[in-house]
């Protein structure tokens, strides 16, 4: 009955917030109409998104959240760098496979993103079956110390928070 | 700025132009395209340009506002266009579906024996 | 308005300006299309990240009235980037890498661009 | 003295009434027919008879019924000698003729229909001669020219007859049309299209500068009416019509109209030099041909046409001399000519209708056989011989007189002389007419055995013939009614002194010259037979039918040529018409001073303008590959967007960019079923003259925007400015603007939208159930794809975007009145968001988990935008009159509803449907292109490895 | 005010949506609602129409004053054409019921209803802009009425269509664009009366809006050179679809007779004889292409389509001299011209679909031949300008119109020449369509009574009285407009009279109507500087509301 | 010192707009063109967010906001097409 009304709510609370973020001012009304809109928005869109996947280990998140955030910025100014001062020839890019033990689309999602944010590597494309990740790097030596760093910093997290 | 909008204008109408003079549908499609970019500009600017002086009433303050007038018109036009676009698209794709290419000139009337009333019936 | 503000807005206004026009300048210096798909999906990223935050700081320092709907923007970009990428990557492969060019899927499926996912009849077409 | 009389205007109309008559009674049988139809004229005659003391005691009687005033056109009728003397014989005559055809026509014949042709003539004959009013005149004179249409293309079977009639149609036609300019410049000097009026500003008129040209252009259908030279050709192929309508049409009445014309105009155009030269010498020429080739026919028919032509050449020249006695013989010749012509045709058609054949070469000795039908021949055609003691010998002798006294160019005999010479002839095919049909002995070889017809057809030309005698042996019994006439033409009171024996005039020794010759003729015809066959002479018809047949493929060469089906070509004249035609009015005067100051370029509007120019160069190079130049289109949307926010109209950068984004989502839809790319076609040249032209037409927008960009104008939108909050109680101007103050032409915008969609949904329909739908099927869309339809990630991705999404267009939605956005492009948003699902998850899975339906979504809002308008009406306020208020409930702080927040719903609900029933309607076509149907999410969920991702056969497709 | 002014615009607008959204799979109700409807429009129309009488009344949407609000004007001469589109819409829609043509698609009435509603609406509405917007309306609508049913040609054509009509409505808001620029309002009395000055410096602009919506409502109408697209599309459209664009051109005649006349008419030295110096010789070759076209035209929707266009053309001559009388003729003509060809449209329709083909050969006679070729003989006098019928006195009063002596000549010769050249395209085409067939059967060559033996080789079932009474309808319009020429005439000079009116309309429009509730800006008087106009003072709300 | 930052920053984006400019016009592959594209995107709504501090003034707000989604639609759009063709299928 619940799960009917509030399919998802973590959803939801992210719409409400999303609607303060628009009015971009926060008054009882508008927290009000934004919990409303958050309500009913999902309800509408419920058919979509036909399961739900559930979310553990609240710390595990923020500190995944933070972890990304300060790779990001890293990587950000190492390509920056690289762009600017190294000469094409001295790319070495690669393309490696990262296989998958997460099995949640949501995770493998998130995990493909996380790469793509993250130093020198963008996730290409899945395997048919979900069980891998094609990713290219700009510029690598090790290709097998990239997906262990990659399993290990990003997947192992995602694991205990989606599964 | 103002010759940089007229110029914009200029060279849209001259490119839609030059479009819709081709002889393939989709490139008279684009042609067009451009040319609604470039007569809403033209509406537009039929306004007057005004840098940071956007028709929303402030409560705080006496401001100059650029005029509402011509961008209401505008966005009519826009959205009018938009209707029209889809429509010229439909009937495009079913020129082109009826026929073998998607020419947009039509054959010599006098050898068509097939008349308005043979067509496809409910 | 204290110095200490303008520097710090100026300060990422300009960082942002600088990543932006790398990003920018990676999609012209980078030889091959897969190289170039690393600049924008990056530095552009944290480009207008910065500009953002920029803002933000602007308003609540200078005008002084909190304004927080640039996150909305950051959000829109983290969740669209990767699928951004992730579809001009695959627009690069299906036309340009033949499947033996890549490493292979480490699965009994292969890449999702060149093979049918489990269930569907793999001879279609 | 001029007398009101109602009942003309019921002798006029008694025809057409009469004309309904045949088409009731011809179920009754073709006796009852016949008799009903003769009733009206019987009647008409009657009536019009009872007016003849009061006409020949000089009385003229009008009437008179407002139809037109304001173009001086009245239904005005007026019956003076000339009137009464036409409108007798042509009710006269109609009464034979009726009589006549009852037996001439076979029971194949739809004789109702032909009652009914004959009568609409009649009527407009009738009219013509009773008209006051020369517009009406016109019209009566056109009608005259389709009735006869009619009746000459009778016989619809006969070939002849339909090019007869076409013939007859286009001549006559085109003199009516030349008569029209004539008429009006005629009442234009006159200043009255009244008849009397004209008649009586006769100086006026000839003093006039536009005399000559009214003067020829109403002579042109004068003369192609009485098929005079060189428009006497039609007039011989008439005859293919049956024989009672040549006896009427061709003999006594209508061919006599241009006659009636000349003489009825004959006191308003007669008495110039230019009157007499090109009148009489026409008249003249065309009686010397006419009976010239008269001699040589064969057709009886035929002859007597030409000898028709012949004798109205007579009259013709006759009303050209312009003298009173000359119009008196006119007149004289006017009686007489009906009088044996008529009798002739009948007896040509009692001929051929016994004999089946109306050739003289297979006829002869035919006396023996029908003696009625000899005598009445040999009389009547001894008359138009012109010999006495018979009427024709008279009104001949009087024309040769004039002839006389005639000075041609300072030149004394040319005119008798050419008289003469006709009179021979005349004389000639006469005799030939007697002798070669009646005369001779008795052959066997008739196509059918020839004896007199019953009473009922012999009785109307045995009528005739009498008159011819009565009138020959004493001519003054005529006198009145020659006088009544000849008064009317020529203005001035006449008296004619007819009688068979002058003396020796001059006139007299021509005549029998004529006589003589004329025999001679008849005597050497063989030979000269022989010479005329071998002389090359111009066959009028071949030549008519050249130019007809030339005009028609000369017009179709141009059409073809101009209206090819080359859109290319129309657009083109299109755009270099409006370009010069812009140039042009611009250049007629001076533009203003600027008089406001520009604004600065900052490096970012450079750069902006840089690329706007660069994309669209590259557009125009590029737009062969239509892909990318989808995509470049792309960046115009966003500079364009970005410029307009920077020029701050933020509402129309939002509609622009999302218009922009959905517009390339429908053009990319329709490219994946179009040709990829599009071929190099046109030639160098063709393209360097598109070039200019566009060049031509962008500098000329540039020009124009410029031009009106350095200048300050008022304008009203101070008031909206001012009014939007107090009055429209929002604070976005535009917004407002939209939903308010021109709240009108959203609702339209919504409509077009709406039927948009309505369009594309009805086409796509007709589409999938015609021929495309094959099309799709055979052809192969699926080439060298990527194998994953619908990725994971983008699912997952959009499970989270699309509320988000969402959620933005209730907030643009809500805020439009006060803040940029509103219905418009919160449906975009919306759309947009589901949009990103379709794609995602694919059109099957979404639209199976879709409960609103579009069609109805669409209604909805323009229902609800209509209905928000209407809703004012209860207040006794105008269509889309609005209404806000402000509301505060604590502790939530004060909010404001408007009406115009409803009405922005309507357009809300409109845009959304509109653009979802588009990409619906686009999608179901790709069902039609085989595409298989996916039952789930995405492609494939390792989280569900069990769930079958099998894809299922499109269910449209079978 | 007047509210039954808008109902026109609002009875289809309302009654179209539900139609086509609700009735959507029920043809007979659609049928029902359809005829219903156009039935209540018509009799709005007479309303309307007698209530038409006096000075023009103005309704105020929105309940703004104008000029910022928008208008709509009922005067003589939008009460006419307004009657005229209801006549016509109900002959054609009682055909394609009768017909069935209405089921051989989707959404035809409503698509119908919709176009009703824009053809009324840009007659009534007294704006520019709004004028632009109800002529998207009646196009988008008639776009969806032009390829209805589909099929290859049509389809084709109607591409064709929709092309040139976008580049005309682009060029309509190109022209807009100047007006506004120029004289900033769009509200038609308005723009008349701040045009009666125009500083002598931006004439030139103004000229270039003239001259532009010229050429917009020039293509509308079908002038010489911007008619190209009209047989084609005419000819392909659905015939009683064609019947019914017989208003569509006279759109564009009107549009031209109220801008030309109210805003840049006779006595605004900005536009001074410019219009007329280019309309009247465009005019003359449109009388000649549509003559030629007549004359040269292989099949009869052509030819039909092509003496629209001549029809079009002499209506235009009228038009160009921009003085009373000469525009009653052209009303006259206006009015006549539509039901002609709708005749011919309609008529063509019950003879193509006997003869299975509408090119001019030769074909075995059709059931009811000898019908149809009397319906065709008449509608054929008609269209051509032959007595007895409305053509005829039509062209008479153009002719005595047309008096100016630079004009007269060449007026007159174009007018009757282009009349016989059509007369002898019409006669060739009836005779090939209607009685050379007689030859090819001669047993039965006569058809003793109209109601056609079955022996004529019928294909189809002859031709009810519901298929033929809109076709004799029209007919007798035509028969009727001859009758009462003379009180329909005077009609028509009142109208061409307050056509001619501008400073009536103008007081009628900006000096009526509900109070500005600005004191800066009154109605009809512009703010003089443009400062002020650019400027709104505004007094803050207790709050600023976010949602 | 704001104006100075902000101005720097508008040539730097708006140089960025030129190389994306220049990508797209020369690609050579259309992944490339869709690749500048959505990078010309991603400068925009910089600019346009820039724009908004240096008028101080948060109604180009939305504009950016809508810029944002729209981008990401259509730019997915084009890489369906190259992928599938039929975009929504
Ligand atoms: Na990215
Ligand atoms: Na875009």
């Amino acid at each position: 009955m619940l799960t009917r009304l509030i399919p998802h709510p973590l959803l939801s609370i992210m719409l409400t917030f999303v609607w303060l973020g628009l009015v971009n001012k926060v008054t009882l009304g508008n927290l009000l109409l934004g919990l409303v809109l958050g309500l009913i928005i999902p309800m509408i869109t419920a058919p979509y998104w036909p399961d739900r996947p559930k979310l553990s280990r609240p710390f595990t998140v923020v500190r995944y959240v933070l972890v990304v955030l300060w790779d990001i910025v890293v990587a950000n100014v190492q390509v920056a760098l690289m762009i600017l001062f190294k000469r094409n020839d001295d790319f070495r890019s690669e393309w490696i496979t990262v296989p998958l033990e997460l099995t949640s689309p949501e995770a493998i999602t998130v995990l493909a993103g996380t790469i793509t944010m993250t130093p020198g590597t963008v996730s290409a494309t899945l395997s048919a079956d979900g069980h891998a990740i094609l990713v290219h790097c700009l510029h690598t030596d090790d290709p097998e110390g990239d997906r262990d760093r990659i399993k290990a910093r990003y997947e192992r997290p995602l694991k205990e928070i989606f599964e | 700025m103002e010759f940089v909008v007229a110029s914009s204008v200029g060279a849209l109408t001259a490119a839609g132009i030059y479009l819709i003079l081709r002889l393939r549908a989709f490139a008279v499609i684009l042609g067009l395209a451009l040319l609604s970019y470039a007569v809403n500009v033209f509406l537009f600017a039929s306004g007057r340009l005004a840098i940071n002086m956007p028709p929303i009433l402030s409560p705080y303050e006496e401001l100059t506002y650029s005029d509402p007038l011509p961008q209401a018109l505008v966005l009519t036009a826009i959205v009018i266009s938009f209707g029209m676009t889809a429509v010229l698209v439909m009937v495009a794709l079913g020129a082109y579906l009826e026929s073998e290419d998607d020419r947009i000139d039509l054959e010599d009337e006098a050898e068509e024996g097939d008349a308005p009333g043979e067509v496809s019936k409910l | 308005m204290p110095d200490y503000v303008e520097i710090l807005v100026s300060a990422f206004i300009v960082l942002g300006g600088i990543f932006g026009l790398v990003g920018s300048f990676g999609l012209i210096k980078l030889r091959d299309t897969m190289q170039r798909l690393h600049g924008p999906t990056k530095a552009t990223t944290l480009g207008i990240g910065s500009v953002l935050i920029a803002s933000m700081l602007y308003f609540y320092l200078v005008r002084g009235q909190v304004s927080f709907h640039e996150l909305l923007i950051t959000l829109f970009l983290f969740l669209t980037a990767p699928i951004t990428a992730n579809f001009i990557a695959k627009a690069y492969i299906t036309r340009h890498i033949r499947e033996k060019d890549l490493p292979a899927s480490s699965s009994e499926y292969g890449w999702s661009v060149y093979d049918d996912p489990p269930g569907s009849e793999r001879d279609e077409s | 003295m001029i007398e009101d009389s109602f009942s003309l205007i019921i002798i006029a109309l008694l025809p057409f009434l009469g004309a309904l008559v045949p088409g009731v009674m011809i179920r009754a049988g073709r006796n009852a027919c016949a008799i009903f139809t003769a009733l009206p004229t019987a009647l008409a005659l009657v009536m019009l008879l009872l007016h003849a003391p009061a006409v020949m005691s000089g009385q003229v009687l009008t009437a008179e019924l407002e139809w037109l005033p304001q173009l001086g056109l009245s239904a005005a009728f007026f019956l003076d000698g000339l009137g009464m003397l036409f409108a007798g014989m042509i009710l006269g005559v109609g009464l034979l003729i009726t009589l006549y055809a009852r037996f001439y026509l076979s029971g194949e014949d739809p004789m109702g229909q032909f009652y009914t042709y004959l009568l609409l003539f009649q009527g407009a004959m009738l009219g013509i001669v009773l008209s006051d009013n020369i517009l009406l005149l016109l019209i009566f004179w056109e009608l005259t020219s389709l009735s006869s249409f009619l009746l000459i293309g009778y016989w619809k079977h006969l070939p002849e007859g339909r090019q007869g009639a076409r013939m007859a149609l286009a001549v006559t036609g085109a003199g009516g049309l030349a008569m029209i300019g004539g008429m009006l410049i005629l009442g234009n000097i006159v200043g009255s299209y009244n008849l009397t009026d004209i008649l009586a500003a006769g100086d006026q008129i000839r003093a006039h500068e536009w005399y000559v040209p009214a003067l020829v252009l109403i002579l042109l259908g004068a003369f192609t009416k009485s098929a005079q030279f060189p428009f006497h050709f039609w007039l011989p192929h008439a005859m293919a019509a049956p024989t009672p309508v040549s006896a009427y049409l061709h003999s006594a009445t209508m061919v006599k109209a241009g006659v009636f014309l000349m003489a009825r105009m004959w006191p308003a155009l007669a008495g110039t030099p230019e009157w007499f030269y090109i009148v009489a010498s026409v008249g003249l020429i065309t009686m010397v041909l006419g009976a010239v080739i008269a001699l040589f026919k064969d057709d009886l028919k035929a002859l007597l046409a030409f000898s028709t032509v012949s004798h109205l050449g007579l009259l013709t020249m006759l009303l050209g001399f312009g003298t009173e006695a000359a119009a008196i013989a006119a007149v004289f010749h006017i009686i007489n000519h009906l009088t044996f012509k008529a009798a002739l045709f009948m007896t040509a058609g009692i001929v051929d209708h016994e004999a089946h054949t109306r050739d003289i070469k297979r006829l002869g000795g035919l006396a023996k056989l029908m003696p009625i039908t000899a005598v009445i021949g040999t009389i009547t055609a001894l008359s138009m011989a012109g010999i006495a003691p018979f009427n024709g010998f008279i009104s001949k002798e009087k024309m040769l007189e004039e002839a006389v006294h005639t000075v041609w160019w300072e030149n004394p005999w040319i005119v008798p002389a050419l008289a003469t010479l006709g009179a021979v002839f005349s004389v000639a095919y006469s005799l030939r007419f007697i002798f070669h049909v009646f005369g001779g002995k008795v052959r066997d070889d008739y196509p059918a055995k020839p004896h007199d017809p019953p009473f009922g057809m012999w009785a109307a030309p045995a009528l005739l013939t009498v008159l011819v005698v009565v009138i020959g042996v004493m001519p003054f019994l005529a006198e009145p009614v020659v006088n009544m006439a000849a008064t009317a033409v020529t203005g001035q009171e006449t008296n004619a002194y007819l009688k068979l024996w002058h003396g020796l005039t001059p006139a007299l020794y021509l005549s029998i010259i004529a006589v003589v010759v004329g025999a001679v003729l008849l005597l050497l015809h063989k030979p000269l037979d022989g010479i005329w066959r071998a002389a090359p002479r111009p066959e009028a018809k071949a030549i008519f039918d050249a130019l007809l047949a030339g005009a028609a493929r000369a017009t179709a060469g141009f059409t073809e040529l101009t209206h090819n089906g080359s859109m290319s070509r129309y657009l083109a004249v299109f755009v270099a018409a409006t370009t010069a035609l812009g140039y042009i009015a611009w250049s007629g005067s001076a533009s203003a001073a600027p008089s406001r100051e520009l604004l600065p370029i900052p490096p970012v509007v450079l750069v902006g303008w840089v690329l706007l120019l660069v994309a669209t160069a590259s557009v125009v190079i590029c737009h062969r590959n239509r892909f990318r130049a989808l995509v470049v289109i792309g960046v115009i949307g966003l500079i364009i967007s970005f410029g307009f926010v920077y020029l701050s109209a933020p509402d129309l950068a939002l509609t622009q960019i999302s218009v922009e984004t959905v517009t390339i989502m429908l053009l990319l839809l329709a490219l994946h079923f179009l040709p990829k790319s599009t071929p190099m076609e046109s030639s160098a040249a063709r393209r360097l003259r598109d070039g200019v032209i566009a060049l031509a037409a962008g500098a000329g927008v540039t020009a124009l925007a410029y031009g009106f960009m350095l200048r300050d104008v008022s304008t009203i939108s101070g008031y909206h400015l001012a009014n939007s909050y107090k009055g429209g109680g929002g604070t976005n101007v535009v917004n407002v603007i939209l939903v308010d103050f021109r709240g009108y032409d959203t609702y339209g915008e919504i409509i077009v939208l709406g039927i948009a969609g309505l369009t594309i949904f009805a086409l796509m329909e007709a589409l999938l159930n015609g021929p495309a739908a094959n099309k799709l099927r055979n052809t192969d869309y699926s080439q060298d794809r990527s194998r994953d339809r619908h990725p994971l990630m983008m699912v997952i991705a959009t499970r989270v975007i699309m509320p988000v999404a969402i959620m933005v267009g209730v907030y643009i939605f809500l805020r439009g009145h006060n803040q940029p956005g509103g219905g418009f492009v919160a449906g975009l948003v919306v759309s947009i968001a589901l949009l990103m699902q379709y794609m995602a998850s694919g059109f099957a899975w979404t639209q199976r988990r879709q409960q609103i339906e579009y069609h109805s979504m669409i209604g909805w809002g323009v229902v609800i935008a209509g209905l928000t308008g209407a809703g004012a009406w209860l207040g006794g306020k105008p269509f889309l009159t609005s209404g806000f208020d402000y509301y505060h409930f604590p502790p939530i702080e004060e909010f404001e509803l408007a009406t115009a927040m409803l009405f922005d719903l309507g357009v809300f609900l409109a845009v959304l449907g509109g653009v979802m029933l588009m990409l619906y309607s686009l999608s179901r076509i790709a069902r039609y292109a085989g595409e298989t149907v996916n039952v789930a999410p995405m492609d494939y969920d390792p989280s569900h490895p069990e769930e079958s991702q099998a894809t299922e056969p499109t269910e449209e497709k079978s | 005010m007047n509210h039954w002014i808008i109902a026109p615009v609002i009875l289809p607008a309302l009654l179209a949506p539900i139609i086509g959204f609700v009735m959507r799979h029920d043809i007979p109700l659609a049928r029902i609602a359809s005829l219903a409807g156009t039935g209540a429009l018509l009799a709005i129309a007479i309303g309307l129409f007698v209530s038409a009488g006096g000075d023009p009344q103005v309704y105020y949407l929105g309940d703004w004053p104008a000029p910022f609000g928008i208008v709509l004007v009922l005067d003589k001469l939008s009460a006419l054409m307004v009657l005229l589109t209801a006549v016509l819409a109900m002959i054609v829609l009682v055909h394609a019921v009768a017909t069935g043509w209405d089921a051989r698609g989707w959404h035809f009435h409503a698509l119908f209803q919709f176009q009703l509603m824009g053809v009324v609406g840009a007659f009534l509405t007294g704006d520019v802009f709004n004028l632009f917007v109800f002529f998207e309306i009646l196009l988008i609508a008639s776009y969806g009425l032009m390829i209805h049913s589909g099929g290859r040609k049509r389809m084709r054509a109607g591409l064709q269509y929709v092309v040139i009509n976008l580049a005309g409505s682009t060029l309509f808001l190109f022209a807009l664009g100047v007006i506004y620029a120029s004289t900033g309002t769009l509200n038609m009395a308005d723009i008349a009366q701040r045009l009666q000055d125009v500083p002598e410096g931006e004439a030139a602009l103004v000229r270039v809006a003239a001259m532009l919506l010229l050429v917009v409502f020039g293509l509308k109408a079908a002038l010489f050179p911007v008619h190209f697209w009209l047989p084609a599309t005419y000819s392909s459209a659905p015939a009683p679809v064609a019947a019914l664009f017989a208003i569509m051109t006279k759109v564009g005649a009107y549009a031209i007779i109220r801008i030309h006349t109210l805003a840049f008419g006779p006595g605004v030295e900005a536009t001074d004889g410019m219009i007329s110096d280019w309309l009247f010789p465009a005019a003359l070759v449109t009388i000649a292409v549509g003559a030629f076209g007549v004359l040269g035209a292989r099949r009869l929707m052509p030819l039909i389509a092509f003496s629209v266009v001549g029809s079009m053309g002499t209506l235009m001559i009228a038009i160009s001299a921009f003085e009373p009388t000469a525009m009653t003729a052209a009303l006259y003509y206006l009015v006549h011209s539509t039901f002609a060809a709708a005749a011919l449209f309609l008529l063509a329709d019950l003879v193509i679909s006997r003869r299975e083909t509408d090119v001019l050969s030769l074909r075995p006679a059709t059931v009811q031949n000898g019908l149809f070729a009397a319906l065709f003989f008449a509608a054929a006098i008609g269209m051509a300008g032959m007595p007895p019928l409305s053509g005829f006195l039509g062209k008479l009063m153009v002719l005595d119109a047309m008096r100016a002596p630079g004009q007269m000549a060449w007026a007159w010769a174009a007018i009757l020449i282009g009349s016989l050249i059509t007369i002898v395209g019409f006669a060739r085409a009836g005779s090939t369509l209607f009685w050379k067939p007689m030859a090819i059967k001669p047993e039965v060559a006569p058809d003793r009574d109209e109601a056609g033996s079955p022996g004529t080789g019928a294909r189809t079932a002859p031709a009810g009285a519901a298929q033929i009474a809109p076709t004799m309808l029209s007919i007798a319009m035509l028969a009727l407009l001859t009758g009462f020429a003379g009180p329909l005439t005077g009609y028509l000079s009142d109208t061409s009279e307050q056509v001619f009116d501008r400073s009536g309309y103008v007081s009628a429009v900006l000096d009526g109507g509900p109070v500005a509730t600005h004191p800066e800006a009154k109605p009809g008087t512009p703010s003089d500087d443009a400062a002020e106009a650019t400027e709104g003072s505004y007094a803050a709300p207790e709050d600023g509301e976010d949602n | 010192m704001i104006t100075l930052a902000l101005l720097f920053a508008f040539v730097c984006f708006g140089l960025g707009l030129l190389f994306c400019l220049w990508r797209i016009t020369i690609g050579p592959d259309n992944a490339d063109r869709i690749l500048a594209l959505d990078t010309m995107v991603i400068n925009v709504i910089a600019l346009l967010v820039l724009y908004g501090v240096s008028e101080g003034t948060a109604i180009y707000f939305e504009a950016s906001m809508l810029v944002a989604m729209v981008g990401f639609v259509s730019t997915v759009a084009y890489c369906r097409f190259i992928l599938r063709g039929d975009i929504i299928e």
